[in-house]
């Protein structure tokens, strides 16, 4: 392990102090990290409204329109964004809606009014996922290291969204912003990967000074059979 | 590994991919008196082609759509792509000339392949 | 220099004026940069580096690059960078460098593995196959151990690998694979297109084979070679889509044009200027929608008696010796040849100030031209002749040359020739490796004697000497042809590319004169003429497995292990494939090949791994509450790729103590589990009622909206795959959960029946594994702490009754609360959001403090659960098991079809003494029985096989049962409750055990456990 | 035959070894034979070589569409072991093992059987559990087996990394001390020259086209090298099962896949046995010569090409690193693919068919190798007698109809 390896220790926990119910994204105690400037950067983007929702957009995308204040993506692979409210396209009748936390209520209750004539289905899952976002000149180089999708702008422009393999989990992507040196992806996974893909993209971002991180998670397991043995 | 042309998605690559198994074996209704053998040739019973087979994959890492491919198993050239309850369409594959033989070029093979004197490139 | 007395001085394209140290088998050496291992110590006048593999004979640089059959030797940076088995031909030379001979002791000079060799005639090919054979075990025992010592090149290294490795994906328009000629005009057609390109060269310099050209007779548009290549090098460098790839090898060409390169960022430099954060080598994985390959062309040994001694090299690599890196292989230099090239080598040789001691030449005709230049630098010239032996212990000393009569024999007059170098030219042949790889089609030339590329199968096409084109011009032509074209299939437009017009002398082959085996005086018994030099095999061993019928060539070359050494035939196999059509008195494309494999040459393990090993070999899944268990110091065990607390041992607990320590907890107190873990998947639409219908093998079309039911889902061969309860939220939406492992195979299999087989049903599935955190909260005193923990909330089991679930508050964030059990305790599932999950189990702990709140983990749930006879899909199933067998027949409906439903009626499934699902318990109550025991009928084991009963499946000791328990699947097991059988344990002798039902709970309620028998007496 | 022995050996050698004999001889096709079998690999030979040595049958042929030995043969790892789980599994593995153990003396040819071990890794509870239940299966079955703690499993091969932090740390393996591996060429020629020696004919380059019959029975086939008839053809085509099943119109349950292979270059000895690893697919031994075999995971998908995907490679050295640290500097000399026929239980077919003289010897998966002898001597009665033998009789074609399939791989992942 590099000296400079970095670890969520168990000291930079807050422990006590945050007023409850204390909320906590999987990369909380992860910092941001940064290569040289300009070269990458991770951030985590936690708290955010996330809704899975589930709808033929040839029968209920107008009725979606109307409750949600924007459309589906007319396209696949691409994206949807009014403000701070996103859709992605994640499957011909599958979608991922984001929408600021404080809203996310307020919108979810509208779109199920919105739909409910219509066979859909409206899912929160603004704590299954969370994002990290990827910026840099080389944020493609980096990704690159990780995943199958041609990430070159002639292939992957602006908007773009694709759902895939990232080393050894699966995820989306979204090019949120800007084709080359301000390139800005955020790429959505589940929980339980956050910390594991954080690793990985932060050792694919070594060569231009990411510093080393290490998964928080390198329990020792017991190496000997003991479960039914009597003392 | 293959490039899968997804018919939602697109080309990707095929570690997005889950294989289906054989395509167009469709589940028998329940019927009292079905035979056992009726029903274990849902169950198990294979066409496993040397040659164009009709198969299911789904884009797990993708849009999570199950799709139909046509697939030439003796040189793993996919010939055609469509989506769950669209009829195959007809293709030209390169098929073995003998049926365990090798596709003429290709496909998997004992030694490399000659051309043999006159034979056309 | 005089430390490098084999330097010319000057030419070659090393940097002279910076010294390079480095040690061989502990000798200090010179070199400079831009050398490789091999053209340093032939600079320093070493030729023998290593041993071979079968005879131990003297080894030493035979090629200038990849090619080179048995130039390989250990580098060692430290005690942890170890690499055995490397090419000194492409080993760049750094300060520092440490490289040692392998395979050979007490060392290299004095090899006792050498001894083997004067006894060669008693070890043929094959002599293994016909001796050794012994009583069983004798080869264990005694020959394998024997033979596997002296078999093996190099020595392992010793552990693990300090240093990073990554793959990196690229998707381009065209690869260009070699930047020779060909290569570089085809990387520089395609790159002015606009197109994305990589261009592959394997050393580290562009340029291929025209930096083995003598310099001052070769210009390309009207500049020296080098500064051409310069400049086409800038050229490609300024465009901003074209990647060049130096040190890089394209080793494999695999399907849908996905090419493996393999790039050595760092092994050329001294340890301490490699760089932390580069990785040592990288895997690119290159997917190309066009292909140029330009790999060149092999130069081709000549097969004669003792044609294996250091000192005897390829023409071709003598000529790279000397223009790339200033470097003459031999001052007294004998040229063997069967074409114009070989001549070509003698005079740039004689030029840099080589005596040439001969050109031997197998053809009669030869050109005026040469004959007259020979004659100007005094060359004896042996036209007709061939070589029929060497000599010369560590490094060739004397050729001895025949004439060589029309007939195809040799005459009685000979000549000795003193040498230091025998450099042999026998013909190019295209270099059509990833070619093959790539599964195009070999044609056979005849003009050229050897292979090239005839029809693709790939998106790719050949260029230059690859494609078995030879002449400069023409191979700038191609390579600027393909260039144009691939770019052109990509979809991109280079417009016109002018090719350089070539000013100097061609390196032609002129009339090729190809011979398997040169004549010779011997009689073929006697010869020991090698086509493989590092495996040692010789044309009387394919003589040999010819006669003794292995005539295939793949046959041939797995009896003989011709081509199967590290460097896989690259220059030996068309020798071997000529001499077998020969032999059989048939053309060569009737023969054919041995199939070209990947990779094109060896690729470390590391490289193909990448950067996933270590810390980054796996994801390990964690819920929101793994930091709380971590400080809690808890034993965790893998469960797919999630890590689940298997217990919370305490200050001076074992495993075991802690288990019965939170298992009795559990049902006396108030225990809490983190099953964030288990799969859950939101299921809505009109037909969702329908879609479980058909999906569990019981019915959901009465479950009211606020009641959960358990299900068992079964696969169409009628066993169980998976449980799980499922909650109605509303009359078209509910909640379904699964096993942790099931999770992600069960929704792919609910979409896939939802999608291919009923897609007339409205219904929607998405995961929602991970947006809940769950704390299962069982035992008497969980009510109370369920109603401090919630707001406003009726928690009394009466009226929050069993397999009722609700929505309510905590501290003001909405939860879902589940009246489910898997431990037969009174039991609470809290739903919460995850981010809140880490603060929702702080709650639980503080406030169920007073309540006597354990932590519990999977191994006391599997103990809790095993109390009450619940079952464990995958511990107590395993995939040959139906409801029926685990005798829960009430889970499975009367009437409508589900999935598996026909195959519970098979004969063999419908079938009485199948084995059951049924409890165990010892009569020794303090003895547990091995999980995976076996049952039998009587006591005494008879003699194998044993018919069996069934077998355990899982066993505990029971602090709430006060007892050991276990559940077993036994034959016919439900019409067997009460008897008595027998457990084996590992040859011990067996004890008996009584059969029971599986609720070992309701049991000891009942009174109905049987009495404890207490050591009965005797074993009989 | 001629003999094989040392003493021969160095008389040869002192006259230049003219005197040696083709393995087998080279036959043309003759127009009948009692009985063809259809595919010249270990199992085909091995039936050829049972069929004429124990029923007496040398009017047969084997007909090969390549080489001999030139199918799965000669592209698997090598790996002998008998510890299967279920008893019809055991008896027929068994049974192989026992004649493994004195077949190069059997065959006069050196098939060097190295009995060096064969370890089964557990990296969790559930494969522990599995694994005890393997080994107490097969104790009561008269198989080696035994179980070993991770510290034994260290000392028994040193280079295994047992760390507590692995990924799939090491808690455990079965070993079976009689397993090993052996020769794969030297199997399937040892089998073709004893068989030939009996009157065997073997014939190369020789692809069967088509099957006659009349009345539901066979009554001959059809070659590239013409029309041989025969009342009796057993198809021992692995990979190719299904499309001479097929010839015939019969659908099995078998699927073929890819599945990959790699050797290492030559090192001096260090891996002691043989190591499996099913959780992480390593399956690794070292060979006579040195190299490190290493056999990969299976593809998903269908394919008679004989080369899979990368991925499976990449996983695959993934593994291994964890497993064995010092492979990370090592390098992959050679892949390769091989075709396997899978079936739904993981256990081979050995079977008559619906039609009256058609046997099929297939299935076997990527186990197939180690039954090799098993396989020949049980096919051999099935072809002589028309009738399974008893240990032949679990694997036939109707376990699917009924449901009695031999599920050896059943356990599933530990849920919950």
């Amino acid at each position: 392990m590099a000296e400079n390896a970095k670890k969520p220790s168990e000291g930079l926990e807050p422990s006590e102090g945050l007023t409850p119910p204390e909320r906590r994204t999987p990369l909380a105690l992860r910092q941001s990290v940064e290569g040289a400037p300009g070269t990458l950067r991770l951030a985590e983007t936690p708290f955010a409204g996330k809704f899975i929702l589930r709808l033929d957009p040839a029968r209920g995308g107008e009725a979606f329109r109307e409750a949600a204040g924007l459309d589906l993506p007319a396209a696949p692979l691409m994206s949807v964004v009014n403000g701070e409210r996103v859709v992605f396209w994640l499957g011909p009748d599958e979608f991922l809606l984001l929408v600021p936390e404080a809203e996310a209520a307020a919108f979810a209750e509208g779109v199920e009014k919105g739909l409910a004539g219509e066979h859909h289905q409206l899912v929160d899952v603004s704590d299954y996922y969370t994002a990290i976002e990827i910026s840099g000149r080389k944020a493609r180089e980096a990704l690159m290291k990780l995943t199958t999708l041609d990430l070159h702008p002639r292939g992957f422009p602006v908007g773009c969204v694709a759902g895939s393999n990232f080393a050894r989990a699966q995820g989306w992507l979204w090019l949120e912003h800007g084709e080359e040196e301000t390139a800005r992806f955020r790429l959505y996974v589940r929980w339980s990967m956050a910390d594991y893909l954080w690793c990985v993209l932060a050792d694919a971002g070594r060569e231009w000074g990411v510093p080393e991180q290490i998964p928080a998670a390198d329990e020792t397991f017991l190496t000997e059979s003991v479960h039914s043995k009597k003392a | 590994m293959f490039v899968i042309s997804c018919p939602y998605c697109g080309a990707r690559d095929q570690s997005e991919f889950s294989y289906g198994g054989e395509a167009h074996i469709a589940r028998p209704e329940w019927r009292e008196d079905m035979s056992d053998a009726e029903w274990a040739d849902f169950v198990f019973m294979r066409s496993n082609p040397k040659g164009v087979l009709a198969e299911r994959w789904v884009h797990s890492a993708g849009c999570r759509r199950f799709f139909n491919m046509l697939r030439n198993t003796a040189t793993d050239e996919i010939l055609a792509v469509y989506k769950i309850g669209e009829t195959a369409p007809q293709v030209q594959a390169k098929l073995p000339a003998t049926p365990c033989g090798e596709a003429p070029i290709g496909s998997g093979n004992d030694a490399v392949k000659v051309m043999q004197p006159g034979e056309a490139e | 220099m005089s430390k490098q007395p084999f330097r010319t001085p000057q030419g070659g394209l090393v940097q002279r004026s910076r010294t390079i140290r480095f040690t061989y088998d502990g000798i200090s050496y010179h070199g400079h940069p831009g050398d490789t291992l091999a053209s340093a110590l032939i600079a320093n006048g070493r030729h023998m580096v290593a041993r071979s593999f079968k005879y131990h004979r003297p080894r030493g640089i035979y090629a200038a690059g990849s090619a080179d059959p048995a130039g390989l030797v250990a580098i060692g940076v430290d005690a942890k960078r170890f690499d055995p088995n490397t090419r000194a031909a492409e080993q760049e030379i750094y300060d520092g460098l440490v490289a040692s001979s392998q395979n050979c002791w007490p060392s290299l000079g004095t090899d006792i593995g050498g001894a083997l060799d004067p006894f060669w005639r008693f070890m043929p090919a094959g002599f293994y196959y016909k001796t050794f054979k012994g009583p069983p075990g004798t080869w264990t025992a005694l020959f394998e151990p024997l033979i596997r010592a002296f078999a093996g090149l190099g020595r392992a290294p010793d552990a693990g690998d300090p240093d990073r490795y990554e793959t990196v994906n690229r998707h381009c328009d065209v690869v260009v694979v070699g930047a020779g000629p060909a290569g570089l005009m085809a990387a520089l057609a395609a790159g002015r297109s606009g197109a994305r390109v990589i261009l592959v060269e394997e050393t580290h310099r562009l340029g291929g084979s025209i930096l083995s050209r003598d310099p001052e007779k070769l210009s390309l548009g009207g500049v020296q070679p080098a500064q051409w290549v310069a400049d086409i090098q800038n050229e490609l460098a300024a465009l901003p889509e074209v990647t060049i790839l130096t040190r890089t090898n394209a080793f494999g060409y695999y399907g849908n044009n996905f090419l493996g390169l393999w790039e050595k960022v760092s092994d050329h430099l001294p340890k301490e200027k490699r760089l932390g954060h580069l990785p040592r080598q990288r895997l690119w994985r290159v997917r190309a929608k066009e292909v140029v390959l330009a790999t060149g062309a092999l130069e081709r040994p000549l097969v004669f008696h003792e044609n294996d001694r250091p000192g005897i090299m390829l023409a071709s690599a003598a000529r790279t010796f000397l223009h790339r890196y200033g470097v003459l292989a031999g001052k007294r230099p004998v040229i063997f040849t069967n074409n114009d090239t070989g001549w070509v080598t003698a005079f740039d040789l004689a030029a840099n100030g080589a005596e040439i001691a001969g050109i031997i030449d197998v053809r009669s005709d030869l050109s005026g031209e040469h004959m007259a230049e020979a004659a100007r630098l005094g060359i004896p010239i042996h036209a007709s002749s061939t070589v029929v032996g060497t000599s010369g212990r560590h490094r060739v000393s004397q050729v001895e040359v025949r004439p060589l009569h029309r007939d195809g024999s040799v005459g009685t007059s000979f000549s000795h020739i003193g040498c230091d170098l025998l450099a042999v030219a026998g013909g190019y042949a295209p270099n059509a490796a990833l070619f093959s790889q790539s599964r195009g089609k070999l044609r056979y030339d005849p003009e050229l004697a050897a292979f090239r590329p005839g029809r693709s199968w790939q998106k790719e096409r050949s260029a230059g000497a690859c494609n078995g084109t030879y002449a400069l011009t023409d191979v700038l032509a191609e390579g600027a042809r393909a260039g144009v074209e691939a770019a052109a299939q990509a979809g991109f437009d280079s417009g016109d590319v002018t090719v350089p017009d070539v000013d100097g002398v061609e390196l032609g082959q002129g009339q090729l004169k190809v011979m398997p085996e040169m004549p010779s005086h011997l009689p073929p018994h006697r010869r020991r003429a090698w086509i493989d030099l590092q495996d040692d095999v010789t044309t009387k061993d394919l003589r040999l497995a010819l006669q003794e019928g292995y005539q295939a060539v793949e046959h041939a070359k797995r009896y003989t292990t011709t081509g199967m050494g590290n460097d896989q035939g690259k220059i030996a196999n068309l020798n071997a494939f000529a001499f077998i059509a020969n032999e059989r008195g048939e053309e060569l494309p009737a023969v054919g090949t041995t199939t070209f494999r990947q990779p094109y040459k060896p690729v470390t393990f590391a490289a193909i791994a990448g950067q996933h090993v270590g810390p980054h070999f796996a994801p390990r899944r964690t819920t929101p509450m793994h930091g709380w268990h971590r400080r809690r110091d808890a034993v965790f065990e893998p469960v797919g790729d999630w890590l689940r607390p298997r217990a919370y041992p305490r200050e001076g607990e074992d495993f075991f103590q802690a288990v019965q320590r939170e298992a009795r907890a559990a049902r006396t107190d108030c225990g809490v589990l983190d099953a964030s873990t288990l799969g859950k998947i939101d299921v809505k639409g009109p037909d969702a009622r329908e879609f479980l219908n058909r999906v569990y093998t019981n019915s959901w079309s009465k479950l009211a909206p606020g009641r959960c039911r358990y299900g068992l889902m079964l696969g169409e061969d009628g066993m169980v795959a998976d449980d799980g309860v499922t909650a109605c939220i509303a009359d078209d939406h509910f909640h379904m959960t699964t096993t942790t492992g099931g999770a992600a195979s069960v929704l792919a299999k609910l979409e896939d029946y939802l999608q291919t087989e009923w897609p007339d049903l409205k219904v929607f599935l998405t995961s929602v594994t991970e947006q809940w955190a769950v704390a299962s909260i069982c035992g008497p005193k969980s009510p109370a702490l369920i109603a401090e923990l919630l707001d406003d909330f009726d928690a009394d089991p009466e009226r929050f009754k069993f397999m009722d679930w609700r929505d309510a508050t905590m501290g003001g964030i909405p939860v879902r609360v589940f009246r489910i059990s898997f431990t037969g305790e009174t039991s609470y599932e809290i739903n919460i959001p995850a981010t809140y999950g880490r603060w929702m189990w702080r709650q639980i702990i503080e406030k169920g403090a007073r309540h006597g709140i354990t932590p519990y983990g999977t191994e006391a749930m599997h103990l809790l659960r095993a109390e009450k006879g619940f079952v464990i899909v995958g511990q107590d199933t395993d995939g040959t098991v139906t409801p029926g067998d685990l005798r829960m027949d009430w889970i499975v409906k009367k009437s409508g079809d589900f999935i598996g439903r026909r195959s519970l009626f098979r004969s063999d499934t419908a079938r009485k003494d199948r084995r059951q699902l049924v409890g165990i318990l010892t009569e020794d109550p303090d003895l547990v029985l091995e999980e995976g025991a076996h049952l039998i009928e009587r006591r005494n084991e008879p003699e194998p096989p044993v018919p069996v009963l069934g077998h355990v499946t899982s066993s505990y000791y029971s602090p709430n049962i006060g007892r050991s328990i276990a559940l077993a699947l036994v034959s016919g097991g439900g019409g067997r409750i009460g008897d008595r059988i027998f457990a084996t344990r590992g040859g011990e002798p067996t004890v008996p055990v009584r059969v029971t039902e599986i609720d070992f709970l309701d049991l000891k309620a009942k009174g109905a456990l049987p009495q404890a028998v207490r050591r009965e007496g005797g074993h009989g | 035959m001629q003999r094989y022995n040392v003493v021969r050996l160095i008389r040869e050698g002192l006259s230049g070894h003219k005197g040696w004999q083709p393995a087998w001889r080279k036959a043309e096709p003759k127009p009948s034979y009692d009985a063809v079998i259809i595919g010249g690999g270990g199992h085909g030979l091995a039936t050829a070589y049972y069929l004429a040595k124990l029923h007496g049958m040398t009017n047969i042929a084997v007909v090969e569409k390549g080489w001999i030995g030139g199918g799965n043969s000669g592209r698997n790892t090598t790996i002998i072991r008998s510890n299967y789980l279920y008893d019809a599994s055991a008896a027929l593995y068994n049974h192989a093992l026992t004649l493994w153990k004195d077949l190069s003396r059997e065959l006069n040819y050196n098939i060097m059987m190295s009995h060096r071990g064969v370890l089964n890794l557990a990296h969790d509870e559930g494969e522990a559990r599995q694994l005890k239940r393997r080994v107490e299966a097969n104790r009561l079955n008269g198989v080696q087996a035994e179980w070993l703690e991770a510290k034994e499993v260290k000392a028994f091969c040193p280079p295994i990394s047992v760390a507590a932090d692995a990924r799939y740390p090491v808690i455990g393996a079965t070993l079976q001390r009689d397993g090993g591996v052996n020769r794969h060429d030297a199997v399937v020629w040892g089998f073709a020259r004893a068989a030939s020696d009996m009157g065997v004919d073997i014939i190369e380059q020789c692809e069967v086209t088509g099957i006659d019959t009349d009345k539901g029975a066979v009554t001959g086939v059809r070659t590239t090298r013409g029309t041989i008839a025969t009342e009796k053809v057993a198809c021992v085509t692995a990979g190719h099962t299904s499309v001479i099943a097929g010839m015939l119109g019969l659908r099995l349950p078998i699927e073929s896949h890819p599945l990959q292979a790699l050797v290492s270059e030559p090192l001096k000895p260090v891996l002691p046995c043989v190591v499996m690893s099913n959780a992480v697919h390593v399956y690794m031994s070292q060979s006579s010569k040195g190299e490190l075999v290493i056999g990969a995971g299976i593809d998903p998908y269908l394919s008679y090409t004989q080369r899979g995907s990368f991925d499976i490679i990449e996983h695959q050295m993934a593994a291994l690193i964890e497993l064995f640290p010092f492979v990370s500097r090592v390098r992959m000399m050679r892949q390769w693919g091989g075709i396997v026929d899978v079936c739904p239980d993981a256990s081979p077919i050995i079977s008559k068919t619906p039609v009256k003289g058609f046997y099929i010897d297939g299935g076997w998966g990527t186990g197939g190798w180690k039954a090799t002898p098993g396989s020949g001597h049980a096919l051999a009665d099935l072809v002589a007698n028309d009738e399974p033998n008893a240990i032949a009789a679990p694997f036939t074609l109707e376990r699917f109809v009924t449901g009695n399939l031999v599920a050896e791989h059943g356990a599933a992942a530990v849920a919950h």
